[in-house]
């Protein structure tokens, strides 16, 4: 494995603030952390123990930026959210009792550790493949002629028409879209959000919108996360101005359950 | 009158990537893919008989000419300034990400890691040890990413597959209750420390 | 336990400039350069004794390991081999716009295939299948580009004439409303050198 601080192909001007979070690359990390030092079960975790635990290791945290702070947040949001669901006054010799929802809450971020911890241990093992193959040395170089030096042989003229037609049949298939920019409807885009927080409960508003920088379809994007926001499906924060969105699954929504409201 | 084993040295020693099988049968003109590896058996044996610098590893779906481990404290002399960048354990823990489950998204990647990956994932399509593998149908519609051939040959692997499987260390109990949070809430790490990868793989 | 030939042997496989007396010497802790000249002199022997594919020469004040005169053939055809194989996706997609479209500018070509051409163009122009025709008059003044008697030679045709019809027309957007698109130059082609992409993919 290589040293736990970050190799020189990290981001350059965010090193030193890195160096002195520690070595933790994220909550996940922080958490797993927590787990293998006191000896913690990945499959049973104490909530109020880790709770406490994260909650103490976060203020000696310093963040690098406050994106990564928003994601340490969330988890120690939800960590906090899960500890108010244990259903019994705090008994350490007793299992810890949840409520459905808390108990899927609690599964799901034990599976997240699990999987987490899973990469982490590949990542290393790719650690001493890469320091093996380190020891090896290949030729510099190529030792062949150079490519302008060897004549082509022919190439078939199908291939190119078999390009041109792809990207014509390309051209076809989307120009309806080019024309009349139509991006996908909010609701749409609502329907996609919701999908992808049952599969996390936090999202970043710059990965939803991140892969293609169009305007209307980050407008698009934000009208769905403030109506979901509206009706009450998801949370966001936002810690400055012009700052990541975070957004985050809202387990209970107050139109079904209207007490919760208070509760949290 | 060089022989074919002649031959096949050569365009190990003259090739930057790894050399293909199908590649060998092609130049040699030989008549299939299993004559090129018994010629490439053939010169491996002769490699491993005679105990000199080199040595032939398959990797990246094809084979490479290399020095002997045990030589490199003289190469590192002798290249004073080689310094190969390591990879941060960020990049490997994407890279391993994507080695499993490729091809993957940025948001993916992002919700197993908990933290934002797009920097690392440029750094690691920059270094070519990725790609783009086209784009998911999500919103946003976000890249996809699949590791390279380079992705192979810096990890001395001959395909994905010699990645160690960590899927398949997981023992799936029975669970009684919870139904509705699917696969992960179905999976059960047999302990704390259940992680353990065994090399090789 | 490496021999020193072993080790000056891995020295002549892993250096990229001829190796010097002095450097052997030095990386070997010799106590002269008339040492280093003998123990070079005991792996070329050994060299020049078996018959494989490699040789020792001597040549601008070094030492070099390169492959004999007479395998020059196989390495022709191995690096054309490549070439060939090297035509990616990206590369035939480019050159099939340039084909039918010349001459078209980089943005243009950009805009069709929706991601940077860039690195393909310019390793187009470097196997000379394409050339710079001129500029276009228009913002930025692009480069415009067109194919090469190469280019005919390679795909067997008297002229570009005798590129097959295809059915429907190819679009080049206009590019007041591209620029604003801004993802297209954005990305970086993922498939640019190619190299891991096989023809007609």
């Amino acid at each position: 494995m290589t040293a736990d601080g970050p190799a020189p192909d990290t981001l350059a001007p965010s090193r030193d603030l890195t160096l002195r979070v520690g070595t933790f690359e994220g909550p996940l990390d922080l958490l797993l952390h927590l787990c293998r030092t006191s000896e913690i079960d990945l499959a049973h975790l104490p909530v109020r123990t880790i709770t406490d635990q994260y909650l103490a290791h976060l203020e000696a945290v310093e963040f690098r930026d406050l994106e990564t702070a928003g994601a340490y947040l969330v988890m120690a949001a939800t960590l906090i959210y899960l500890k108010s669901k244990l259903l019994v006054p705090p008994d350490p010799s007793e299992t810890e009792l949840l409520d459905e929802e808390g108990l899927a809450l609690r599964q799901e971020l034990e599976a997240r550790l699990r999987e987490y911890a899973r990469v982490k241990t590949l990542g290393a093992w790719l650690a001493t493949r890469e320091a093996e193959q380190a020891l090896l040395w290949g030729r510099p170089g190529s030792g062949l002629p150079p490519a302008e030096e060897i004549p082509l042989e022919d190439l078939s003229v199908h291939l190119l028409e078999r390009a041109v037609r792809r990207l014509i049949e390309d051209q076809q298939r989307l120009r309806p879209r080019e024309v009349e920019p139509n991006p996908p409807s909010v609701l749409e885009r609502m329907t996609e959000i919701l999908s992808l927080l049952r599969d996390t409960w936090s999202l970043l508003f710059s990965s939803l919108a991140g892969g293609e920088r169009r305007r209307s379809e980050v407008v698009v994007t934000l009208l769905a996360v403030l109506e979901l926001v509206r009706l009450g499906r998801i949370r966001t924060q936002q810690t400055e101005l012009f700052g990541e969105i975070v957004i985050e699954r809202q387990t209970a929504s107050p139109a079904e359950e209207p007490t919760r409201a208070d509760a949290s | 009158m060089p022989t074919p084993a002649d031959v096949l040295e050569a365009l190990l020693f003259a090739s930057d990537t790894p050399l293909e099988l199908e590649r060998i049968r092609e130049v040699l003109e030989l008549p299939d893919a299993r004559a090129a590896r018994a010629l490439m058996d053939e010169l491996r044996a002769r490699y491993e008989a005679s105990s000199g610098a080199l040595t032939i590893l398959e990797v990246g779906g094809g084979f490479r000419l290399v020095t002997r481990p045990a030589l490199a404290p003289w190469l590192v002399r002798l290249a004073r300034a080689r310094t190969r960048a390591r990879l941060s354990r960020p990049a490997l823990e994407t890279l391993a990400i994507v080695g499993y489950k490729q091809p993957v998204s940025r948001p993916e990647v992002d919700a197993i890691r908990g933290v934002n990956s797009e920097a690392v994932l440029d750094n690691l399509l920059e270094r070519r040890l990725l790609r783009i593998a086209g784009r998911k149908d999500a919103p946003g519609r976000p890249f996809l990413y699949e590791t390279t051939r380079e992705f192979l040959v810096a990890f001395g692997l001959r395909d994905v597959g010699d990645l160690p499987k960590v899927e398949g260390e997981l023992i799936v109990p029975e669970l009684a209750s919870v139904t509705d949070h699917g696969e992960a809430a179905a999976q059960q790490d047999p302990g704390a420390g259940g992680a353990d990868v065994p090399a090789g793989g």
